[in-house]
């Protein structure tokens, strides 16, 4: 097990992606040698007045270099203070943090929705075998040419202006998509339906799921989910998903 | 330079614990700290049965502070004494056992499978506001304060701490309700109710609507109040209730605390025990103060 | 878009107002905004006679808020109704008195000496933790609340809201206390009792020990309570404690304030009533609100 | 009267005088404008954790450039902050509050004690006459020299590493200086013993009071001192230091 410290990086670069979407590259080497795909690390605000840290999934990892990437969505007085860094200031972090994506499959299905896509990026570079790639979208779309090196990329855009209109099992169905393992990262609303997409046609699938954390290392018990098995940890039918998590098997999860 | 301090005949290395249900068993902080350094852990409420919490969002961020309503989520007393108790142990450092239950007599049954094991007080919530039964209420009565103290004491084998919620009138009247009953000692704050609202959404941000708030911004009514209970009684004090750092902790030990404990600060900093203890050695040590006990009440 | 809000048949032109003690008699802060702009200005606290209020230091910051122990220190009755009804009558907003005393008599006096004055409402203040006789301890047993209710209910010439204190086990039983006095609203809160102490100098950081915090630390507390309260009696509430921003106001709003009241936040940024005002409006350009009744009390 | 409203401005120099004394220049017009000798402006913090006003007294007035200057002592948080700040910054600043002093008499004399010396300056910029400076040290000298274009300089320090071993009152007796208005500003026992000397020499003095502050505009009572007679403002005898002062004459308040 990696001890996961809290410390002080630079940031490389941070730039805007979307209306209220941001990459950020951080030169941080200890999460780079460390990190796995689906990990996540805390991002702390400098404002004492906002004391817990922000949970933010790796986006990609490159170890050569000892950096990671973050891209974030702002929503809230967090992300928009990241949103106001540049290049060359610092931000603690802390992480890697959660347990990442088992790498498994023959033709894994990477689905994301929304920010839940960031994270699909790390995965797809490292995931072998040939791999299709969901990505849905409300309208305006972002990272969709970052992903086609790595595998078939199929949009879903909920107003119909780019791909299938609609969801992402929208685009599954369109296309007639056949896995051996999905995965998946988005709002919970999308992996309940993957949870009962994968369930019916008897397929496998790892979800990231996401919740309100203080601790984010196992402690507090805030961030839990619904586990169909008595949790071993817990004893009771809760896991946590900063720590047991965020990726669970869809059979492990009542969403 | 001396840190010792002793509450009820036992001895504490120093006067730094953790706050209950901040810190787990332990487990998870112990790849960032040594407890070893720790004068005690305390652990997270422990009930008769496994209880399950609260629905989901259980926390949610403050001004200076958070709030939460976990619901006492506990694995039960006996995969606490199977599992936590012997990883406890591994370390030179004081066991207090939390201990948590719906009515007077899960309180009871707690204490008395605690009775023979290897703990060294047990610390009895009488004050979490996140439970719809128990917790609180026994806490905001000064009658019930005294009846659950005499019980619990009747069939304890280890010292007994009250800890006493700050959402009442009058604190110093259930301190020495917790006195009368026999406590061996006090603790306080557990968290003050409070509550948030998503005015995007128009909903309440927990799922249990209201929650305890903890954190810094909490830090002067916890001191206020220990100052009270401190000139009130003549048990020993725990205090706690948003200590960030090392001078956060001298305040509740110069009010009268003889121990305090880091509860949300570990959420914001997983060294924050540790960086509590060797601030304090080094104020003692700047200030040629060669034993703890000179610090204890001596602001009044 | 319509903001007016009803109290007692008072009409507001928007439901922000000023919290007694922070904004004086508007005069300071009139050169910062237009009092005309507010739904009313609530005045400093004004008792029988002057007052001289506390030794200093009578502030302190604390982590995300502010202890005070002013100790209502006020020119007396006599010099706010000569100086300070004249002066707000100039603006086109409404004016609330916050009457304080020692004794019942002393409340009785002020408010008699208001009865046939040019304001709108009364607020009486039994909770102020800063005063040794009177204040507070009104505020903290339900009997005492209902008692001088009624007795200035008796006298009183305009609609008397009751200030009730958070430094009880359970604000609603105040609550219905001041509504069985015959109250014709409540505000709450007032300040939670807190502490300093600095450690280099080992005293107290305010000369009265403890003071009241107020600002953003406390607004968790502050709106549970005005929640609680709506959910428990009939008569219309100020809401107030820690409102910075708009969107603070709107919670309190949508806990179930009719009104919210701008404190320590003047403070901090003097226009901060204003900006509340306007983002309350932005808020409901935004969310195509007709009347902000459609907001009070909306989330439940 | 002047509308000083919070305004946010750069910061033209922030340098280190003394262990732990500061010395900004800031480019702020306004102020530079309307401000007079002895006023002082509130500083704000960006951490939302501290939300008080920093009062600071005005040290010097640049008109033609539209600057003023700011001498601190790190005292605590806010103090702290600001002296990490660097040129380019910005801060936020609220002035000019307070009355200022009178200029008046024809051999004025000046006393500042410690952290009490900075304000001195621009009063020495301004007053006419022949002026004599007493400046009073703990043991560290700052700022000294540049008085003494305008004056006479006498100085005392407590270890007696320099000038007379005392305080601003043993200087005073040993250079045995007489005045027709002395203006001081520095530790209440200093200002206690000047108002007491000058009492007994039945002198006028303009003194600068300081006390912790929540508003700094008079509304919150928080600041007051004892004062002879009963303040017509509030009915008490009670001054508000920051509204009727920072500056007083000695015989209108108690110290
Ligand atoms: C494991 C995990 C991975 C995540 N990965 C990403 C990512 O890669 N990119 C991204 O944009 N977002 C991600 N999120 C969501 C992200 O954490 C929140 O959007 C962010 O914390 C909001 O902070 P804020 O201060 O801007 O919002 P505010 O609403 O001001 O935050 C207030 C509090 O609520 C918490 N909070 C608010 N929204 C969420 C949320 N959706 N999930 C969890 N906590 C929340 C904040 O952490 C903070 O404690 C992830 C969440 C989790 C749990
Ligand atoms: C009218 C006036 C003029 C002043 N001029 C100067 C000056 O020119 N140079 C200078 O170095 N200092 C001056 N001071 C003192 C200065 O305001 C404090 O040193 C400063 O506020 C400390 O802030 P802090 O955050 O570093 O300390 P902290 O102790 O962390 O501050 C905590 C709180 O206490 C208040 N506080 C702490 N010490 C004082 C104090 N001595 N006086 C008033 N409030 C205090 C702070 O404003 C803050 O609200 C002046 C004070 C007043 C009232
Ligand atoms: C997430 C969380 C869980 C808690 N669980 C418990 C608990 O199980 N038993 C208990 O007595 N107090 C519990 N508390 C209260 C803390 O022990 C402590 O009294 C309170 O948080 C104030 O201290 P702080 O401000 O340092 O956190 C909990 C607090 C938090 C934040
Ligand atoms: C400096 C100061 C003076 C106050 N004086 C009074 C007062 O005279 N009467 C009163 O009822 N409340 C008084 N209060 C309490 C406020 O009106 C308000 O209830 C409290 O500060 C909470 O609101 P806030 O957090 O927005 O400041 C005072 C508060 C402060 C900070
Ligand atoms: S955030 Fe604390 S257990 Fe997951
Ligand atoms: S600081 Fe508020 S009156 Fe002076």
């Amino acid at each position: 097990m990696v001890l996961a410290e809290k410390h002080k990086v630079v940031i490389k670069q941070n730039i805007q992606l979307d209306e209220d979407i941001y990459s950020m590259w951080l030169e941080d080497s200890y999460v780079a040698k460390n990190a796995k795909a689906g990990q996540f690390v805390s991002l702390y605000l400098e404002d004492g007045s906002s004391l817990l840290p922000r949970p933010i999934s790796i986006c990609e990892i490159d170890k050569e270099l000892g950096r990671i990437r973050l891209v974030y969505r702002v929503v809230g007085k967090g992300t928009l203070a990241f949103s106001t860094l540049k290049g060359g200031d610092e931000i603690t972090v802390m992480g890697p943090l959660g347990n990442g994506f088992h790498l498994e499959g023959k033709n894994p299905l990477l689905i994301g929705g929304g920010i839940g896509i960031p994270p699909m990026l790390e995965l797809a570079k490292q995931l072998d075998g040939e791999k299709k790639i969901v990505l849905g979208y409300r309208d305006s779309i972002f990272m969709s040419q970052e992903f086609e090196q790595y595998g078939k990329v199929y949009i879903s855009t909920e107003d119909g202006s780019a791909g299938t209109k609609g969801n992402v099992i929208d685009a599954i169905f369109d296309h007639d998509i056949r896995t051996d393992m999905i995965y998946a990262c988005g709002p919970t609303p999308m992996l309940r339906a993957i949870q009962a997409y994968a369930k019916e046609k008897g397929m496998k699938a790892q979800l990231s799921l996401e919740e309100r954390m203080a601790c984010g290392i196992g402690a507090c018990l805030g961030c839990v989910c619904k586990s169909t098995e008595r949790d071993h940890h817990t004893n009771v039918n809760n896991k946590r998903i900063c720590k047991d998590g965020p990726v669970f098997y869809a059979d492990e999860v009542e969403l | 330079m001396n840190t010792n301090v002793r509450i009820a005949g036992v001895d504490f290395k120093n006067p730094v614990t953790t706050a209950s249900g901040t810190f787990g068993s332990g487990m998870e902080y112990s790849e960032y700290v040594d407890l070893s350094r720790l004068g005690a852990v305390t652990t997270k409420g422990v009930s008769s049965v496994p209880w399950a919490g609260n629905p989901t969002p259980r926390v949610a961020e403050t001004y200076g502070g958070m709030l939460n309503a976990i619901g006492l989520q506990n694995p039960g007393v006996d995969v606490f004494i199977e599992r936590d108790i012997p990883f406890l142990r591994k370390y030179d450092t004081k066991i207090i056992v939390n201990v948590v239950g719906k009515t007077l007599k899960e309180y009871c049954e707690v204490v008395e499978r605690l009775a023979d094991c290897d703990v060294d007080l047990l610390e009895i919530n009488i004050s979490c506001p996140n439970v719809k039964e128990g917790g609180i209420a026994f806490g905001q009565n000064a009658r019930s304060v005294e009846e659950i103290t005499s019980q619990v004491k009747r069939i304890a084998k280890q010292p007994i701490i009250m800890k006493l919620s700050p959402n009442v009138t009058d604190i110093t009247e259930m301190a020495r309700a917790a006195e009368s009953g026999g406590a061996d000692a006090v603790s306080l704050i557990n968290t003050l109710t409070g509550m948030k609202i998503d005015i995007h959404k128009r909903a309440f941000l927990l799922a249990n609507k209201t929650g305890g708030l903890s954190g810094p911004a909490i830090k002067p009514i916890a001191l206020r109040m220990v100052y009270q209970v401190a000139n009130s009684i003549q048990l020993p004090i725990i205090g706690m209730g948003g200590i960030l750092t090392a001078e956060d902790a001298l305040e509740f030990i110069m009010a009268g605390a003889t121990m305090v404990a880091i509860g949300t600060a570990n959420f914001i900093n997983p060294r924050a025990t540790i960086e509590v203890v060797e601030g304090i050695e080094d104020y003692m040590r700047k200030h040629k103060i060669d034993h703890i006990s000179q610090l204890i009440a001596c602001v009044k």
